[in-house]
């Protein structure tokens, strides 16, 4: 059964492989000058004040589509969470400190607050300097995660109520909305970035409700992973089975 | 013809080529090491390419890099612990002439951005940098013989 | 020059992706994964795409490589306990 | 009196918050490249929860 | 060189490609085709933001330089790149999470031998 299936994969395979060589081939080269999107959307973006045309793009003329894309973050977050519980034949062992080496945990606690900062910065300066709600919601959260790596799991345990982020993420979610929702009651279309000032150019408050969908983004972004690695460092070091099934 | 670009070509070429057999070959040991001096020498290749490109915006992304680039060696060192307590994991000779190299290219690029908040930038990023690397070897030579791999 | 760079990167890319597909031990692969995220940031860098390069850094280089080793020592952790209570 | 209300206690940790807060308010005007008060305004929040973080952080690992 | 230069990028993002899809099809091991499979995107994302390159151009992103004084690249595609890095990221994790599950209720994470178990 095995050759026939190595069999199939190479024909298969090969038969994608002079196809997709034959769309190479016919694809406009490679450093091109014609990209009719791309002039558009910098020039909507830069009618906007919003300095990064991929933070205008991602949150003022595709918000909705972002909106999807959390929405699909926030579902991935609660199947793991759904998943990865714990059993009833399982039972949850309290995590026994670890002893790391000195200078590795003064690392992880000096590290901590400066990635927690500069993941703040990329967050607040998304439709400035290249950055945005997702990039730095994953560094907060990753800097939080230093806690484990620094030091052992009931220390970082002892930082992150769980509730906290999981209400978090929530609340996130619904600011998103809710600032979807402000623009059609101020009677424009959903998401729309018409209601704010688009404040003067290359500043942090310009460029109209992207700033605050960026921060609402990274909000969520930071509580989802929070709670994601949450439950995958629950299973890994603390949830054991019982012994005598 | 841009001297900063060529640098960055050297340094990602040549470290990249090197850091992608140190990872694929040898034992886990060596590999890890490899996996650690791929930050450090990535993200002098980024500063440079920073200058090279005339786009100092470009410098947050070697700033991420200096941070997370040791916190993903420490995930490795700490999970890994038990295959890594049981041969020497410690190349600090490697450690130090890429922490020598990347202070060379921080220096090299503070002195053509002049004084100033982005040297400061460079500055800040250059000692995360050498930090980062000296302590995730630190910590992959023995740094969690008390930890069972968790 | 700059296309140099690009060749450069783009053939590293290639060989990476190949060597972590080769790799067939999960926490081995995860190390080579790690490898393929920061060339990936370097990549996206050369193309002039700093936002994909932040995004790629952030989430290849710590998130990832953590989320396949918790994976890979619950499993190795609930082998060894399946042999001792065999 | 217990010793976590203790005035000493309390001035040790008001003086790691303000070091803490002070060393990340600085990082923050490193880090961005033009200065306006909004910045300075949202710099100040950002190095305050950095510094609370840290602050938990030190103690939750030293917490036996 | 700049014909073989025109149509590289697409190339190996196809390369790419299929490798992440051998190494997906010939896995013995469920963790290591996740890990394929996350090789199977960044290929997309090689060939998304080659797509939207433009030669001598810079990032269209303004916070350093004027407007309009030098080329830029396209925008748009590194918008879908971005999106398609970060749902990548979670379906990794979702998939991660049922390969757990299914270490715990067969035993096993070696394809094969999970179409054995049935019946």
């Amino acid at each position: 059964m095995n050759r026939l299936r190595l069999w199939l994969l190479a024909v298969g395979g090969a038969g994608l492989a002079a196809l997709l060589v034959a769309a190479c081939l016919d694809l406009p080269g490679f450093g091109g000058r014609h990209h009719p999107y791309g002039d558009r959307a910098v020039q909507a973006s830069l009618a906007r004040h919003t300095a990064n045309t991929i933070s205008s793009v991602n949150f003022d003329q595709r918000a909705y589509d972002t909106l999807g894309e959390m929405s699909i973050l926030f579902a991935a977050v609660l199947g793991c969470v759904v998943l990865l519980r714990q059993a009833r034949d399982e039972h949850r062992a309290p995590p026994e400190p670890a002893e790391v080496a000195r200078p590795v945990r003064r690392y992880a606690l000096l590290v901590l607050p400066v990635a927690l900062v500069t993941g703040l910065y990329v967050v607040a300066h998304g439709q400035l300097s290249p950055g945005g709600g997702f990039q730095g919601g994953v560094v907060a959260a990753t800097a939080l995660h230093l806690l484990y790596l620094g030091a052992d799991y009931g220390a970082l345990e002892r930082v992150r109520p769980l509730g906290v982020y999981e209400t978090s993420d929530a609340v996130a979610v619904c600011a998103y909305l809710v600032l979807g929702l402000a623009s059609v009651l101020a009677g424009t279309a959903f998401l729309a970035n018409t209601l704010l000032p688009y404040g003067t150019f290359n500043t942090l408050s310009s460029g109209g409700a992207v700033p605050l969908l960026n921060a609402a983004v990274g909000m969520e972004v930071a509580s989802a992973v929070v709670v994601l690695l949450a439950h995958f460092l629950d299973q890994a070091v603390e949830i054991e089975e019982e012994h005598g099934s | 013809m841009n001297g900063w670009i060529l640098a960055a070509t050297v340094a990602l070429g040549g470290g990249g080529a090197a850091a992608l057999w140190g990872v694929t070959t040898g034992p886990p040991a060596r590999r890890v090491i490899a996996q650690n001096l791929t930050t450090s020498a990535f993200c002098p290749a980024l500063l440079l390419l920073a200058q090279g490109y005339g786009r100092p915006a470009y410098v947050d992304l070697a700033l991420l890099l200096a941070l997370l680039g040791p916190v993903g060696t420490l995930v490795f060192a700490r999970l890994l612990s038990d295959d890594l307590s049981a041969q020497d994991a410690s190349a600090w000779g490697l450690t130090w002439t890429a922490a020598v190299l990347g202070a060379a290219a921080v220096v090299a690029l503070c002195v053509a951005v002049g004084p100033g908040r982005a040297m400061v930038k460079l500055l800040v990023i250059g000692v995360l940098l050498i930090g980062g690397n000296v302590i995730a070897s630190r910590a992959l030579a023995g740094g969690f013989r008390g930890v069972r791999g968790g | 020059m700059a296309d140099a760079l690009i060749v450069v990167v783009l053939l590293l890319v290639a060989a990476s992706a190949t060597a972590a597909v080769a790799q067939r031990d999960p926490a081995r692969q995860a190390l080579v994964l790690s490898f393929l995220g920061t060339l990936l940031a370097a990549l996206f860098t050369v193309l002039q795409a700093p936002d994909v390069g932040l995004s790629q850094l952030a989430v290849g280089s710590a998130l990832t490589p953590l989320l396949i080793m918790l994976c890979v020592r619950k499993i190795r952790r609930r082998g060894r306990s399946k042999e001792d209570a065999r | 009196m217990t010793r976590r209300t203790a005035p000493r206690a309390v001035l040790l940790a008001t003086g790691e918050l303000l070091a803490w807060w002070a060393a990340l308010a600085l990082l923050w005007l490193v880090l961005i490249t033009s200065v306006d008060t909004l910045e300075r305004i949202v710099g100040a929040s950002c190095a305050a929860l950095g510094a609370i973080l840290a602050r938990l952080g030190r103690r939750a690992v030293t917490w036996r | 060189m700049s014909t073989v230069m025109h149509v590289l990028p697409y190339l190996v993002a196809a390369y790419v490609f299929l490798t992440g899809c051998y190494g997906l099809a010939t896995s013995r091991n469920l963790v290591h085709a996740v890990g394929c499979l996350a090789v199977c995107q960044c290929a997309t994302y090689v060939l998304l933001l080659a797509v939207g390159y433009r030669d001598g151009a810079t990032a269209p992103v303004f916070s350093d330089i004027a407007p309009g004084s030098r080329p830029v690249v396209d925008p748009v595609v590194q918008a879908l790149t971005l999106t398609d890095i970060v749902v990548g990221a979670t379906v990794t994790a979702l998939l991660l999470a049922l390969v757990l599950q299914i270490a715990k209720r067969h035993g096993t994470v070696d394809p094969d031998e999970l179409r054995e178990l049935r019946g």
